[in-house]
């Protein structure tokens, strides 16, 4: 187990060896140390191939050291942890660490889809819009199944997602973006003023390159460096340094997203701890200090396992004492690379050749390179690879061709800075032709750039820059900052000569290593007139992949710009779209999910009903009883039916506090209704409530309710549960911005009231033994409204109303006493058999009784589509008065609000079936309206229904088709009025 | 989900419940307290047009602490008046039975009073861990060097509108609606599993 | 070149060597026909069918950037046919049958993928509405299911069943929805106007128009003035600016509407589902993407790109409807910029300024209407007559009050 | 995004409704035209790309109506009153 890796270096690295960690890929067991990455461990196991490519299935290896890798992908962890598309390369290992390779079947090594690669002369660019399309009815049923199940990468899990995840809020002066050396730097220089930072930083370990670097900075290794400002910083209480955590997305206001991996390093997280933590950094500046990416140069073969960006290869040995093999060569066309390079072969790589595309490579590093025994090759190219994994690389030079051996092929086009997030609110980088790269554009406000992430190579001129992009961002922000201390580093020159395609190349070259998009996909793009960097993208996938394009993209830029002979800037640019690095779904969604998705709002009589074996339905935010069955009843049918014979014969009850109940007070109060109400309220006198309905501007009806004026200044309005916020709202407005002038406060009590509702003609008898005073009709009229007590001495407000058309009474007291309230109803109502009914007996009874409720009141309905246009004073002003009046709202011919019966009186009838003309053909043109709202009417012993339809109240007595093919029924209904019971309204005021 | 045991602080409690009094999350002493214990007597002031300084003055004297149209918790040992809104000051009392009519009383034509005591419940958060639980939800910036003792806020915790004050160097509060009392609960006891969170319910008897 | 398995196979053994671009990129000549503004699928498409059904082609489509990277990009290709308005369903019905048969007209495989669509309902009001609406598609022609909680766990057992805040009752499935590839639609119709010989021109930017009296003949554009015997406007995201250089306000707002696609992953999602709990609807494109997107942020916008609140709102109703997709990862989002109107409902019409025609409106459902709204403005455009399934679409209804408004919710733009 | 509430201070977006353009007046519906002027205030719309003046409900603060001036390109805010006249910010007043 603790045996030394194959590929590991004896020494150095910034690994434990005393911490070995055993894991697997593929069901093999390797073992790597605290320190690795799952990369970085397969390397120095001697893992080559490790995934297949997404179109042509072909093996690949890794690539990168960071999140720009395409090809190390893998399945992390199993069952219901799964996470598919894991890049190996960011992967932190840890004891127990499972992973498994993907999109190849049956086994990675024998994958029968790499079939597809000697079918690539077929598959380029844009081959699935030309073909496929005979015969038609083909697509569905063969060609797409086929494509869609050798697409796509890897397996989602198949379980719920285990792991819990939160999402929390934070606020700094100064974010840092990254804890490289510019990012250390400019943390330090504005944590020191005492601004309030926060460092982030993607990687575990802070110090980002500092960490891969071979050199001194400040008389000690860099490494040392980076560690020693990190523990500066953790010691500073204004700084908080964030490991693990991806700064992935800027938003609007100096808001940025960010994902803090909170337990991935750990096969399962602790006790109580989130898998993933989402961050939102209210920043006032922020720093970007994100570094760059290393960009390949496009060759033939260049995907073969082994070949590697340079940097990469310097990280695996200088951070990971890890070799990604034995023999190895560079490709490079930049001095940096070079000096990579040997810096490796100082620690112990195997560095054979250098190639480089040049021919004036400074004669210092060519001295240096062969002083280590390194065959030099100038002014040549790679054009082929060979052997699965990479055992030979061929080489074109002024004076011919030959094969060199090598398993590791470094290859360095150049740096691309990150500035991904400078992109995020539409800025455009800026291409800088010295560095043959494109570098920050306008960024978004707040946010500057530092370092590596503008354009800056050399170490020593990112720690200043650092330093001094911190500075300026805490100065800005009024803090003082104490002039920094500087290592002392002098930078190497940066040297480098653009380049981009080995033309002559053999084989495919690949732009998009993850996608598959070759040098030849982009000549395809060109020839077919898709030149744009958009168009291109689009067409070929190029940059679409996981990676997001990181390597791919300026490539891709370049061979099409040498394709139409345009500059790079001309032919476009390439802008990046959050989120920065692939953010998992569940951390955005965090703690809200199954139950806990959106917050539940409880009655106050909630507990009380379950224990009268409530069964519950979710009412928008609400939880309200639906109805209380009984043992032995058969379905809820029977239940509701039992409810409503109950109230109907005697007397019962039902929570109805999720109304929206809102105080107003003021002189102005009844003016201000009579502007919000269609009908009159001004002349409401104290002590009466009176029924109202409320327009939109636009003249449909928003929402209806009742009003009851208790005081001269003081009235209580009502809306329906499901409108309660935006009535709310909606009278704000009118009071702060329409007419700020009148005396009128509004206060929501919906909260504060447990409200009951108690109906049937045994209810004033109920209600005379709970309430303290006279409720009498004389002192209780019907659309009474007085303020009194009840339970000997709970403060009640008592209202005469009744939505199910009975003699009824809504009883509200503060809302701790709702329970008590409905306990001493059905205390006081024992002897009449008092029956709880739910939400279903409720809307039976108001179907009954031809109320509105929202399957009606559905914002397309006009007062007068509802029955209520009479109700509109012509007298007055009112929202919704004027637009009212338009010919498409008055027009005889809407549908209006009728009720209807079905003629065999044994049919059920459906809400939502459509009406008919009987013989009239089933389309759209002879569609008359449709049933809003249907119940079974116990008192009537059928069901009735509520609905709109042309012209409704002059066709009572009609008979037309009620149409439901959704449901495979259609029936015959008989148009009737609305009130199906006590129309004339005895019940209620007796 | 067989494989690893999940740690779900809320397993076994239904959602439409108010969790139940105890310890959840990581043993030992808890980082955060939260109860319900104490329910003060709740009135919403709200000042007519142009009345406000004048209401916030009355306030004052009557409370005995700085009351200002301002997103601030005027606390004495009896009452806090919180300012909500322009001219609109949430009071809580210990002592006032009757509130609204002391209210009523004190700011006569100057001022709507509409009891309010029975609309929220009030938590009392106690704990170095309660800036970083309420940072789970909140929106705003809670920082204990920022948010200073007597700041408040009428806002949104994890979808649930509250009005929270930090009462003092260790304590807040927050107003939460009643009906949204076992949903807020559970954000709580979600948030804080991992300092250790300690629920004291209500005393019977008022609720 | 028309594509066949005889050019396929030539191009494959002569190395790709041998395709032509699919469109020319043509140069503005002085005077057109038709002048159509607006580069995406419908201006394409309206420029496709004006040459194709109404035998005019001199006719220019005009883009300010390069054709489809407006909001013909920028969607979640769903295709369908499950409105409820007389207004609406027949039209779209009519798009869907368009679709149908789309690939073979132009040549091109747009991917049209009719893996079908289902919107869940959680509630009996919801279940109410669908009904009505499955019963106003079954009478405009479409086809339309009501599914029961039971059916709906046979067609995706992976959805929360168990353990939902708003449990799912069932369904209503349109089996002929589906999704579309975007882009191949754009390019389609592109190369299709441009064999029948309409000029497409990119990198033109309309910048006034030209005036004689009341009456607009022709463009100002960044390539120079251009004149037309009509103007046809079909810029969504863009309409209000574009119209207010006709001196018209227009009742539309300008807002960003987010979508989302996740990393490739292999088959998970068949059709499109939508969460009638929360603002969520997903699909998984043949890439193995999966494409979801929610309600749009809420604010009048022209940036192109959205905020947080709506990304973790849309993240949540999707975690709440499938669990299994916590550990799935975010790849990319970006923002549309939607032309929403004040009932929801679009606008091909005519307008008080002869010679100007108007295509605007379309909210978030432009990318399904693509084939009719190009073939009704066409024929409004050669006719001077709106078509029969697009009579409703009037610009002058908001002052008639005959508003199309699907969900009820009156002029706000943000909550359509 | 964030607005800068009068009142409660820098919110988030997520705590406001938005209602839309603040630069319309309600007609004189005793105007001889006020149908037309109804429907141009009810429907029609600038709908500006850059500067705009929107009303903001702080549905989850204060629950005042702001007028909030925002750039509708860059989303970049400068500034927010309340609706009603006299409620003052009280940072103003301090």
């Amino acid at each position: 187990m603790s045996a030394p890796n194959r590929n590991r270096l004896a020494s150095g690295g910034l690994i434990d060896r005393s911490k070995p960690l055993a894991f697997s890929f593929d069901g093999t067991d390797y073992h790597g140390y605290q320190g690795d990455t799952l990369a970085s461990a397969l390397l120095a196991n001697g893992v080559r191939l490790v995934g297949r490519s997404f179109k042509y299935h072909r093996p690949r290896g890794i690539f990168s050291a960071g999140a720009e890798e395409p090809n190390a992908l893998v399945e992390l962890r199993a069952g219901a942890r799964r996470e598919p598309n894991t890049r190996a390369t960011v992967t932190e290992l840890f004891d127990g660490l499972e992973a498994t390779s993907q999109n190849r079947w049956p086994s990675l090594a024998l994958d029968a889809l790499s079939v597809n690669r000697f079918l690539s002369p077929f598959l380029g660019a844009g081959f699935y819009y030309k073909t496929f399309m005979w015969p038609a009815s083909f697509w569905e049923k063969l060609y797409e199944p086929v494509i869609r199940r050798a697409a796509g990468l890897g397996r989602a899990a198949v379980e719920e997602d285990p792991d819990h995840y939160e999402k929390a809020t934070t606020f700094c002066d100064v974010l840092v973006i990254g804890a490289g050396p510019a990012g250390l730097m400019a943390a330090l220089a504005a944590g020191r003023s005492g601004a309030r930072v926060i460092l982030a930083d993607e990687d575990f370990l802070p110090g980002g390159g500092l960490n891969a670097e071979a050199g001194d900075v400040d008389r000690q290794p860099a490494p040392a460096y980076a560690a020693q400002v990190t523990a500066e910083l953790a010691s500073l209480p204004n700084v908080r340094v964030m490991s693990r955590t991806s700064v992935f997305g800027a938003y609007d206001s100096g808001t940025y997203g960010a994902l803090e991996r909170v337990s991935d390093h750990l096969a399962v997280p602790a006790p109580f701890q989130p898998r993933q933590r989402l961050w939102r950094i209210v920043a006032r500046r922020a720093v970007l200090a994100a570094g760059a990416t290393e960009r390949p140069i496009v060759f033939g073969g260049n995907d073969r396992p082994g070949v590697m960006l340079a940097g990469a290869v310097g990280t695996y040995v200088q951070r990971h004492a890890a070799l990604p093999g034995q023999a190895m060569a560079l490709f490079a066309n930049n001095d940096g690379a070079w000096r990579g390079m040997l810096a490796a072969s100082v620690a112990g790589a195997h560095v054979e050749t250098i190639v480089d595309v040049r021919t004036d490579v400074a004669p210092a590093l060519v001295a240096a390179a062969q002083a280590r025994g390194i065959r030099v090759l100038t002014g040549a190219q790679v054009i082929a690879t060979h052997g699965k994994t990479l055992r030979r690389i061929e080489v074109a030079t002024a004076t011919g061709r030959e094969r060199i051996a090598a398993d590791t092929l470094a290859v360095s086009g150049g740096w691309s800075p990150s500035v991904h997030l400078t992109c995020h609110h539409g800025g455009k980088p800026a291409w800088n032709e010295t560095l043959a790269a494109f570098v920050p554009g306008t960024c978004p406000p707040g946010l500057t750039v530092a370092g590596a992430a503008k354009g800056l190579f050399g170490l020593g001129a990112c720690l200043r820059d650092g330093a001094a992009i911190g500075a300026e961002a805490a100065q800005a922000l009024g803090f003082a900052v104490p002039a920094p201390d500087l290592p002392d580093m002098a930078d190497e020159a940066f040297a480098l000569t653009p380049f981009w395609h080995v033309a002559g190349s053999k084989g495919a070259s690949f732009v998009d290593l993850q996608n598959d998009v070759t040098a030849k996909d982009v000549g395809i793009a060109h020839k077919e007139g898709f030149r744009s960097v958009e168009l291109l993208k689009r067409y070929t996938t190029l940059g679409m992949a996981t990676d997001q394009g990181r390597t791919s993209n300026v490539t891709g830029l370049a061979i099409m710009a040498s394709l139409t002979g345009a500059s790079i800037p001309e032919t476009g640019t390439t802008i990046f779209r959050p989120p920065y690095t692939p953010v998992s779904l569940g951390a955005l969604a965090g703690h809200h999910r199954g139950k806990d998705f959106r917050p539940v709002r409880l009655t106050p009589t909630h507990e009380w009903a379950r224990a009268q074996g409530a069964v519950f339905v979710e009412t928008g935010a609400w939880l309200r009883a639906q109805y209380f069955p009984r043992p032995g009843e058969k379905d809820w049918l029977e239940t509701v039916s039992r409810e409503v014979t109950a109230v109907r014969s005697s007397v019962g009850l039902i929570d109805v506090s999720t109304f929206g109940k809102i105080d107003l007070q003021g002189s102005d109060v009844g003016a201000f209704l009579d502007r919000v109400y269609i009908n009159g309220f001004a002349a409401l006198a104290v002590g009466k409530a009176r029924y109202g309905v409320m327009l939109r501007e636009d003249g449909l009806v928003m929402d209806d309710g009742t009003t009851a004026r208790l005081a001269p200044e003081h009235y209580v309005m009502t809306t329906t549960t499901a409108n309660a916020a935006k009535v709310y709202q909606h009278l704000e407005f009118c009071l702060q911005a329409l007419w700020p002038e009148l005396d009128v406060s509004l206060a929501s009590v919906s909260e504060q009231w447990a409200q009951i509702a108690l109906a049937g003609p045994r209810a004033r008898d109920v209600l005379a033994r709970v309430a303290d005073g006279d409720v009498s009709n004389a002192a209780l009229p019907f659309m009474g409204a007085i303020e009194g007590s009840v339970m000997g001495g709970v403060k009640a407000r008592l209202f005469r109303l009744s939505f199910s058309g009975e003699l009824g009474f809504e009883i509200a007291v503060p809302a701790r006493h709702g329970a008590a309230l409905a306990q001493a109803l059905m205390q006081a109502g024992a002897e009449f058999g008092i029956t709880p009914y739910g939400t279903e007996a409720l809307g039976v009874m108001r179907i009954e009784k031809g109320h509105v409720s929202g399957n009606e009141l559905s914002g397309q309905t006009t007062a007068g589509d509802l029955g209520f246009g009479r109700m509109a004073s012509t007298k007055k002003d009112y929202i919704g008065r004027t637009l009212a009046a338009r010919p498409g709202l008055t027009d005889p011919d809407r549908p209006s609000f009728v009720g209807f019966k079905p003629v065999d009186r044994a049919r059920r009838l459906r809400a939502g079936a459509h009406f008919l003309k009987l013989g009239a053909p089933p389309d759209m043109a002879n569609d008359q309206g449709y049933m809003t709202s249907v119940a079974y009417s116990p008192h009537l012993g059928h069901w009735i229904g509520l609905g709109l339809i042309k012209r409704g109240p002059e066709r009572l007595g009609e008979h037309v088709r009620a149409y439901d093919p959704v449901r495979g029924e259609e029936i015959e209904v008989e148009i009737c009025a609305p009130g199906f019971i006590d129309p004339e309204g005895v019940r209620l005021r007796g | 989900m067989a494989d690893h045991p999940s740690h779900d602080p809320l397993a076994g409690v239904p959602f439409d419940r108010v969790p139940p009094a105890g310890a959840y999350g990581v043993t030992g002493e808890p980082g955060i307290v939260a109860s319900t214990a104490d329910e003060p007597f709740i009135a919403l002031v709200i000042a007519r047009n142009g009345h406000a300084a004048s209401v916030a003055g009355r306030l004052s004297r009557a409370f005995g602490s700085e009351v200002a149209d301002r997103p601030r918790a005027a606390i004495t040992a009896a009452s806090t008046v919180i300012g909500t809104a322009p001219g609109r000051f949430l009071v809580l009392s210990k002592t006032e039975t009757d509130l609204p009519g002391t209210l009523r009383a004190l700011l006569g034509a100057e001022a709507a009073i509409t009891e309010q005591g029975d609309a929220y419940v009030a938590f009392d958060l106690a704990g170095d861990k309660v800036p970083e639980l309420l940072a789970k939800g909140a929106l705003i910036d809670l920082d204990p060097r920022v948010f200073r003792p007597g700041d408040a806020a009428t806002t949104v915790l994890a979808h649930v509108g509250v009005t929270l004050w930090r009462a003092s160097e260790t304590s807040w509060r927050v107003l939460v609606a009643r009906s949204l009392e076992a949903s807020f609960t559970r954000f709580l006891i979600a948030s804080g599993a991992e300092f250790g969170l300690r629920l004291d319910g209500r005393a019977p008897g008022r609720g | 070149m028309r594509y066949s398995f005889l050019s396929l196979l030539a191009n494959g053994l002569s190395g790709q060597s041998r395709w032509t671009p699919a469109w020319r990129d043509a140069a503005p000549k002085p005077a057109y026909d038709v002048i159509v503004v607006g580069g995406g699928g419908h201006g394409l498409a309206t420029a496709y069918y004006l040459a194709k059904v109404h035998g005019i082609r001199n006719v220019a489509v005009l883009e300010k950037g390069v054709i489809g990277s407006g909001n013909a990009g920028r969607n979640t290709t769903i295709i369908r046919s499950n409105y409820v308005l007389p207004g609406n369903e027949p039209f779209y019905e009519w798009s869907m049958k368009l679709w149908e048969g789309l690939e073979q007209e132009l040549n091109y495989n747009a991917m049209v993928s009719q893996r079908g669509i289902l919107n869940l309902f959680h509630s009996d009001a919801q279940r109410d509405a669908y009904a009505r609406r499955g019963n106003a598609m079954r009478l405009a022609g479409a086809d339309s299911q009501l599914l029961d909680r039971k059916q709906v766990r046979a067609m995706y057992p992976f959805l929360d069943f168990d353990n939902a805040r708003f449990p799912i009752q069932g369904g209503l499935l349109q089996a002929r929805g589906g999704t579309a590839r975007h882009d191949a639609v754009v390019w389609g119709y592109a190369r299709g106007a441009d064999r029948l010989g309409v000029d497409i021109v990119q990198n033109c930017e309309v910048t006034g128009f030209l005036r004689e009296g009341d009456a607009i003949v022709g463009v100002e554009t960044t390539r120079g003035a251009i004149r037309a015997g009509k103007v046809a406007v079909a810029v969504a995201g863009s309409s209000s600016r574009v119209a207010g250089m006709a001196g018209l306000r227009l009742p539309i707002e300008s807002h960003v509407l987010q979508a989302f696609v996740s990393e490739g992953l292999k088959p998970l999602v068949d059709g499109v589902i939508t969460f009638g709990a929360g603002h969520f609807y997903i699909s998984q494109s043949d890439k193995g993407g999966l494409v979801f997107g929610g309600d749009v942020d809420g604010y009048n916008s022209y940036a192109q790109r959205g905020n947080l609140p709506i990304i973790e709102d849309v993240c949540e109703s999707g975690m709440a409807l499938m669990p299994r997709i916590g550990r799935l990862r975010l790849l990319r989002h970006w923002g549309g910029i939607m032309d929403m109107s004040m009932d929801g409902s679009p606008i091909i019409d005519r307008t008080p300024v002869p010679g100007f025609y108007l295509n605007a409106g379309w909210c978030y459902g432009g990318f399904k209407a693509t084939p009719a709204s190009g073939w009704c403005f066409a024929h409004l455009i050669a006719r001077d007559a709106p078509h029969e399934v697009a009579g409703a679409f009037r610009l002058d209804r908001f002052r008639t009050g005959h508003l199309i408004d699907e969900k009820g919710v009156g002029a706000q733009p943000n909550l359509h | 995004m964030r607005i800068p509430c009068p009142y409660c201070g820098e919110r988030d977006a997520h705590e406001f409704a938005i209602l839309g353009d603040a630069t319309l007046t309600r007609p004189d519906p005793a105007a001889p035209d006020a149908e037309t002027r109804f429907h141009d205030y009810v429907y029609l719309r600038d709908n500006p790309a850059g500067a705009h003046e929107e009303w903001w409900y702080h549905a989850n603060g204060c629950r005042q109506w702001l007028r909030v001036k925002r750039d509708t390109r860059t989303h970049a805010i400068s500034g927010a009153v309340a609706a009603r006249a006299d409620a003052t910010s009280p940072r103003d007043a301090a």
